[in-house]
């Protein structure tokens, strides 16, 4: 029976802590149709089989952090046809970009006894502040459903229907009340990028903005409201600085409540 | 639905209306209600042992909702909850069509209308309405859905007129309540608390329907009392909307500051269009496996809010939030008359309660007028 | 194949009636597809045996469905009189065009339609008719011409004006030539950016305009291209004395049903896809020149 | 001599003006004929006319120096041509070509300088029509700035 | 992988550059120098993120979210020890349905965590397979069925936290909505199905070929007094140590070794230690219900387990007993009324120690009275075991130096893998500097 070639997928980790790439062994119904459909060239956590670029498809996890990753990254542009960012790191940082809010330096202070032996750059920076990225896909983590569908989408050269809209279209949808308005929960939902279905509020809690910010996010307004449902200046600077504290609207309006 | 002749007003005593849903449920139908949940009364399956809420009490305002309980055992001394009966009639995700490629061809099953048959208790006037301006989209024009028809031509409606209407309640500007005019098949009115419903058939259905259970005709007190709350109700709405000249002031100021104003608050989130009984948007996704051998389009609500709303090649038509306020304004309570004859707001207020910012469509409605330099209207 | 007779003698805009399901596409086969320009490519498209054929008007459009990949508004730029050939003629720019154009004879394609408002071909009988296109705007425009020019003594002077890109980007050559040839029918094709062998016009297609005869009182116009090529032509035709009344435009928006049900395509109070794409410019204009509607 | 005035007042350009100033303008015009590829006028020269093209085709270039000059608009019958005359320095900023046998009433620009600054309702009254040409001359280069077909051409 | 022999001298050097299937990345080197070990190093690429530093001006209740970030190979764990560690220091306990609620959550992280293990990531080194994947050509029951049950862990997780990779659902004092039956109802058939599966991957694994190695290396877990230990229990050794989880930092402390940059934890005065399966079951063999200590023997294991090639039955057996403790939870779940207890924050310190699939994951926090949390530490388990993957590598070398060099290398990578170390978790305290030449 002769093979046709299968096109190549790689996948590349960078600071994150592994569950991006992890949605990928999550993937426990499509994870076999996908091997039949691509040739895993590099992907660590799963196999020590490593062909070498270029690949057609190459992932990457993780925020770039370290010198020797600025200088990776480059590596693994030039020898990808397509690359996608996946997760929050890969697309704002991280959580580890809360370090962009001080001096790298006090941080490495707390945790390590020999912080002079800690080779770290003082920002936590994506993919995109690094090389051109084709695709993002927002989370922390990305959703799997959102990764078989790049994969899909990739495979049968589809566009990917990726909405940029608020969490709160996929919150109705689901049917669940809203948590501010119901029950004087701060929800970072209407600034945030839908694509996890809506979680949090279907636990009855707010939503923390895994996701980054949407396409239009007014967190002025949005601060506003927290700030009616009793919110304080410090709960604000909190809830703009979590995991993707390194987007941009995020730290503009968590720096505007940590000056008041 | 066939309309019957102006019924007969009847009395059902205190268990009377689990023994009406049972009837309905006897008729065929999976029986939909209001139900507490996370805070919210919320319209779903009820199961047969299940009785409807008794006692609970709403408080709403722009974007605030609360549910009391123990006041009382009334079922229905409340207004609208945070869904609509849009759920059934156009559910958020539908599958439209399954695609299968058999070598070169091409086959596409469209999918299957799902058999059941859904009786809505507790419909307020409101929402009867915006069923009715549903059925001008999909129903009336020159083309059908077929998914919506499918849905739409087996419900069985049991409407109740709205005694206690909420704090953003506005249906009596709109002429849409607190009572009902058509569209049921049987109608309620609660004429005490937690006591007897008042009822009466709006179709023959209906009233083969009411037949079967057990039930007084009503007394001259009742209908008096039914009458008092009714006047009451119209008396305690919330809010009110000035609608003559509405859709000419809304064409002319087009190009008011106000909408800059309000894009200042609007989070652009959505959530009034998709809390609206009558916003009928929607999307389509396509998606297949991974070989490409069978692909399937769904179908989601969609709102005028986003940015691939208006997307071309080449970018978005409606890219600032004061456009994208604007066109869902303007399209609720302007041009939609153009397009199906009657505004596109019943006036049930979700869309208020539901904003998390409190933008109240009212409030704006007036401020556009009053910088219009109309006198302003009063408040109630 | 049942074929449903045209429907004869309708006034300005007459359409066919919708089908009865407009939310799933037939399959049609392939059975020409060539490229036209550098990006811009023709489907020839054939039913399937034994499959309905629904007659279409000038200036409609099909929804064009590859599976998995999507599905696109696309103008009939076929012969009205020919319903079981479909013609499409559009631009490889997003991923759904793009995968189309890769299309070979024999393949697939799902189908609904046709929808929307027509030329108002019939109804300009009598009068002069000038037919202003800009760039890919051709392809809408041709079925309306084909039908005029099947009737062409019914009509008084008939000018195409008609504006591309490039040189290279000019459709329907081949068209062209012929209609040249064959027909009374002044066809003036001006181009933005003139390439070295070019020969003939150069500037935007506005600015032909003032130069070709016709009675500005006795003529209808019909346009179709870019939003902004619309606005211009529009004016330079005021100008020239057009009533606004006789002026026809095409328009673009998003669309996902092509029936009025998903509400995408709203411009003010208008479907583009069920109340359009062609208006009378009356009904458009305060619409084209509002920001952001 | 014969009068270019009947010739002249048929024109669109001069519909409105009285009689007095279409013949004074008359006075300044002669007739003039171009064969193919023959030059109007050329870059840099200076402008002292004006043209009414009869018939044929004028195509405006702008000479480049690694290519052929880049033909940026062409004329056609009835279209008036060239407004460098009555802005200072009065030099042409691009060239004319015929690109077909192409016939033309010319007018001195020089002559109707002198004219207008005697005449002022005549100065205004040519003023006016060649700042609808300017107008359009600039509405033209615009589109063809925002490349209209290139970015949000419909399907 | 590289082998450099210098010429003159009988050294050899032996790099894998990339440790495959492990979570995280690193590398590994091994210096031999006239037919002995002198070096096995453990080279973790993974840069530093600081988590402990950022946890300082956080509120007390943002904990089980922010940790959880340290990795999300077993976030659940990082969420338990940090709400437990919470609870300690506000001096608040949960009710009995909120324990058991966590304890299936747990379990689904266990179950999940221990098949990616065994299946994906340790079984084709026995089989000789490159990954899975390539396993699946030739044995595509055993991947498909390991998939089911997979996902049959990560149905717990999904259902009860939210989703598989960070939940949502954890809270301190318990959680944010408890469950409804009816959702946790699908799980059942699942895992009952799944019971069957993990039996069948346990018969598979239990016939590999091992190695004869072990080490006696002092096993570390928890012990409590009834049950297997998951989210409370004591410490204890197996040379003795027995102390409560407060008392840890007392007994434990991170040190500097000369040929490492990476801080490794060991037992003050003691030495290296273990954890992870092998220390657990280990310890808490008694522990296990009958039906369990069953399935252990006959899968060649006695109550004691020293072998570290032998994790990946011991890791079965535990995927078993989480399985039946999962379906005992459920059998008699009643959604908790509240989902969670009130934990007002006071100023305290807390600690707590639960025991991730890796083995124990100490979390120590100290709060002010406004729940501001102005101290963090963070111990996981790979950092717990790093000195002793170590110690094993290099004895295990020793008596393999004949063989060539793929081959070694491959086998080193394989014995890394038995320890089912998690680079990701580990960075958050190692000091590193990258070094990939």
């Amino acid at each position: 029976m002769g093979e046709r070639k299968k096109p190549t997928l790689a996948v590349f980790k960078f600071a994150s802590c592994d569950g991006c790439q992890l949605s990928l062994l999550d993937c426990e119904d499509e994870l076999l149709a996908v091997a039949a459909e691509v040739e895993i060239a590099n992907f660590l956590e799963a196999s020590r089989a490593v062909a070498k670029g270029p690949y057609d498809l190459t992932l990457v996890e993780g925020s770039i952090t370290t010198p020797h990753d600025a200088e990776r990254i480059h590596q693994i542009r030039r020898v990808s046809k397509t690359l996608v960012a996946i997760g929050a790191c890969a697309t704002a940082g991280g959580v580890q970009a809360l370090r962009n809010t001080g001096d790298v330096s006090d941080f490495a202070k707390i945790v390590y006894a020999s912080p002079q032996y800690i080779e770290t750059l003082g920002k936590s920076t994506p993919i995109v502040d690094h090389v051109f990225v084709d695709f993002e896909l927002r989370g922390c983590p990305v959703r799997k459903e959102q990764l078989v569908g790049l994969l899909g989408a990739w495979l049968n050269g589809r566009a990917l229907e990726v909405s940029s809209a608020s969490v709160c279209l996929e919150c109705k949808r689901r049917g669940t009340p809203c948590v501010m308005v119901a029950a004087g929960t701060p929800c970072l939902g209407p600034v945030t990028h839908a694509g996890c279905g809506a979680l949090c509020p279907s636990f009855r809690r707010g939503c923390y903005g895994c996701f980054g910010p949407m396409e239009s996010p007014n967190t002025a307004s949005l601060a506003a409201v927290w700030t009616s449902l009793g919110a304080t200046g410090p709960d604000l600077v909190r809830a703009f600085r979590s995991f993707n504290a390194g987007a941009e609207p995020f730290r503009r309006e968590s720096e505007v409540h940590e000056q008041r | 639905m066939e309309t019957a002749p102006p019924g007969i007003r009847y009395v059902l005593g205190d268990p009377g209306l689990p023994r009406l849903i049972e009837a309905v449920r006897g008729a065929g139908y999976r029986v939909a209600g209001p139900k507490v949940r996370d805070g919210a009364l919320c319209y779903e399956e009820l199961d047969p042992a299940e009785a409807l809420p008794r006692g609970i009490r709403d408080e709403q305002g722009p974007g605030r909702y609360r549910l009391k309980s123990g006041h009382d055992a009334s079922l229905f001394a409340q207004a609208v909850g945070p869904q609509s009966w849009k759920r059934y009639l156009s559910p958020p995700e539908q599958r439209l069509f399954v695609a299968r490629k058999d070598g070169s061809g091409l086959r596409i099953e469209p999918e299957a209308a799902d058999a059941s048959r859904w009786a809505f208790v507790g419909v307020r006037p409101c929402d009867l309405a915006a069923i009715r301006l549903r059925d001008k989209v999909f129903l009336d024009g020159a083309s059908a859905d077929p998914a919506y028809r499918a849905v739409r031509k087996g419900i069985l409606v049991v409407a109740v007129q709205c005694t206690a209407p909420a704090g953003t309640c506005f249906c009596l500007s709109m002429g849409t309540g607190p009572r009902a005019a058509g569209g049921f098949d049987l109608l309620l009115t609660e004429i005490g608390e937690g006591g007897p419903l008042l009822v009466e058939a709006g179709t023959s259905e209906g009233e083969a329907i009411l037949r079967t259970v057990p039930r007084s005709e009503a007394a001259p007190g009742d209908l008096a009392e039914a009458e008092r709350r009714m006047e009451r109700a119209e008396r305690s709405m919330g809010r009110s909307l000035e609608t003559a000249g509405l859709a000419e002031l809304l064409l002319r100021r087009s190009e008011s500051p106000r909408w800059e104003e309000i894009a200042g608050r609007c989070l652009a989130c959505g959530n009034c269009t998709m809390a609206c009984p009558t916003c009928f948007c929607t999307t389509v996704e396509d998606i297949s496996d991974l070989t490409g051998s069978t692909a399937e389009r769904w179908r989601r609500w969609d709102s005028c809010f986003t940015l691939a709303f208006s997307y071309i090649h080449g970018g978005s038509v409606r890219r600032a939030v004061p456009a994208r306020y604007r066109q869902w304004m303007t399209h609720k309570l302007a041009t939609w008359t153009a397009q199906f004859g009657e505004s596109g707001c019943v006036g049930c207020g979700r869309c208020i309660t539901w904003c998390p910012a409190g933008i109240d469509l009212t409030e704006e409605a007036r401020a556009l007028r009053e910088a219009d330099g109309a006198a302003p209207s009063p408040r109630t | 194949m049942t074929l449903a007779a045209p429907e004869a003698g309708k006034g300005a805009a007459a359409a066919p009636p919708p089908a009865r399901d407009p939310m799933s596409p037939t399959p049609w086969r392939v059975c020409r597809a060539f490229r036209e320009t550098d990006d811009t490519f023709t489907l020839e498209l054939i039913p399937e045996p034994g499959r309905e054929v629904r007659p279409f008007a000038a200036g409609q459009f099909n929804m064009l469905y590859l599976p998995g990949i999507g599905e696109v508004p696309i103008s009939i730029s076929g012969d009205p009189a020919y319903p079981h050939t479909l013609v499409h003629t559009t631009r490889a720019v997003g991923a759904v065009t793009k995968k189309m154009a890769a299309i070979r004879r024999g393949d697939s394609v799902g189908v609904r339609g046709p929808f929307g408002t027509a030329w108002p071909v019939e109804s300009s009988e009598g009068s002069d008719v000038v037919f202003v296109a800009g760039g890919i705007g051709l392809a809408p425009l041709r079925p309306a011409l084909t039908q005029l020019l099947s009737r062409r003594e019914r009509y008084g002077r008939v000018v195409l004006l008609y504006g591309a890109r490039t040189p290279e980007d000019i459709l329907f050559r081949k068209t062209l030539r012929e209609w040249r040839a064959d027909f009374d029918l002044e066809i003036h094709v001006t181009v933005d950016r003139a390439t070295r062998d070019w020969r003939g016009n150069v500037g935007v297609v506005t600015s032909l305009i003032p130069r070709v005869p016709f009675e500005p009182g006795h003529t209808v116009a019909m346009i179709c291209g870019p939003e902004v090529m619309i606005r211009y032509t529009v004016m330079e035709l005021e100008r020239r004395g057009v009533g606004p009344d006789r002026i026809h435009v095409s328009l673009e928006r998003n669309m996902k049903c092509a029936v009025g049900f998903c509400g995408h395509c709203q411009l003010g109070p208008h479907f583009v896809c069920k109340d359009g794409p062609v208006f009378p410019y009356e009904k458009v204009a305060a619409l084209l020149n509002q920001r952001e509607v | 001599m014969e009068t270019l005035e009947p010739l002249l007042a048929e024109h669109p350009f001069v519909r409105g003006m009285n009689q007095s100033q279409i013949e004074t303008i008359a006075g300044c015009a002669s007739n003039a004929r171009f064969e193919t590829g023959q030059y109007l006028f050329r870059e840099g020269e200076e402008a002292n006319q004006f043209y009414i093209l009869r018939k044929g085709r004028i195509a405006i270039e702008a000479a480049s120096p690694t290519r052929d000059p880049i033909v940026i608009h062409t004329y056609g019958d009835g279209e008036i041509l060239g407004w460098s005359w009555l802005v200072p320095p009065y030099r042409w900023r691009f060239s004319g070509k015929a690109l077909e046998l192409t016939r033309v009433l010319m007018l001195d620009g020089k002559c109707l300088r002198g004219k207008c600054e005697r005449d002022h309702d005549l100065g205004y009254e040519l003023l006016k029509r060649f700042a609808d040409i300017l107008a359009s001359r600039l509405d033209a280069a615009r589109l063809q700035l925002i490349d209209m077909y290139d970015k949000g051409g419909r399907r | 992988m590289s082998s450099v022999r210098e010429p003159g001298r009988k050294t050899r050097s032996l790099r894998v550059e990339a440790l495959a299937r492990v979570e995280g990345e690193g590398g590994l080197s091994i210096k031999i120098r006239d037919g002995k070990v002198t070096e096995a190093l453990l080279r973790i690429f993974e840069p530093p993120r600081f988590f402990e530093a950022f946890l300082r001006g956080r509120q007390y209740t943002e904990a089980p979210d922010l940790t959880a970030r340290i990795c999300g190979i077993c976030p659940v764990a990082y969420q338990m020890s940090a709400v437990h560690a919470m609870e300690a220091a506000c001096g608040q306990g949960v009710p009995p349905e909120i324990r058991s609620l966590r304890r299936l959550l747990y379990c689904g992280e266990w179950i999940e965590s221990h098949v990616l293990h065994v299946a994906m990531l340790h079984a084709p080194d026995f089989l000789g397979y490159e990954s899975a994947l390539h396993m699946a050509r030739d044995h595509p029951e055993v991947v498909t069925k390991s998939l089911a049950l997979k996902k049959a862990g990560n149905a717990i997780v999904t259902r009860v936290g939210g989703r598989e990779i960070h939940p949502v659902n954890v809270r301190v004092g318990g959680f944010y909505r408890a469950p409804s039956k009816a959702e946790l109802a699908p799980l059942v058939p699942a895992l009952q199905e799944g019971r069957g599966h993990a039996q069948e991957l346990l018969d598979l694994v239990a016939g590999f070929t091992f190695p004869d190695f072990e080490a006696d290396t002092e096993f570390v877990a928890l012990r409590h007094p009834t049950d297997y230990p998951l989210n409370e229990g004591r410490i204890v050794s197996s040379r003795g140590l027995d102390i409560p989880v407060s008392d840890y930092e007392s007994h434990f402390a991170e040190e500097h070794v000369r040929h490492s940059n990476a801080l490794h934890s060991r037992l003050k005065g003691r030495g290296h230690y273990f954890v992870g399966p092998l220390a657990r079951y280990s310890l808490n063999f008694d522990r296990l219900p009958g039906s369990i200590q069953d399935a252990a023997r006959k899968a060649g294991l006695g109550p004691v387990c020293r072998n570290p090639f032998r994790s990946i039955v011991v890791r079965m057996v535990e995927t078993l007993w989480a399985i039946d403790e999962a379906l005992r939870i459920l059998a008699s779940y009643e959604p908790p009324e509240p989902s969670s207890v009130p934990v007002p924050p006071r100023a305290a310190t807390g600690s707590a120690c639960t025991e991730a699939p890796r083995g124990i994951l100490y979390h120590r926090y100290r709060i002010a009275a406004d729940g501001t949390i102005e101290d963090a530490r963070i111990v996981p388990p790979t950092s717990q075991n790093l000195a002793t993957i170590e110690d094993d590598l290099k004895a295990f070398v020793a008596k393999r130096l004949d063989l060539p060099s793929e081959a070694l290398g491959w086998q080193c990578e394989q014995a890394v893998r038995n320890y089912d170390p998690c680079i990701s978790c580990a960075t958050h305290f190692l000091t590193v500097t990258v070094d990939r030449d």
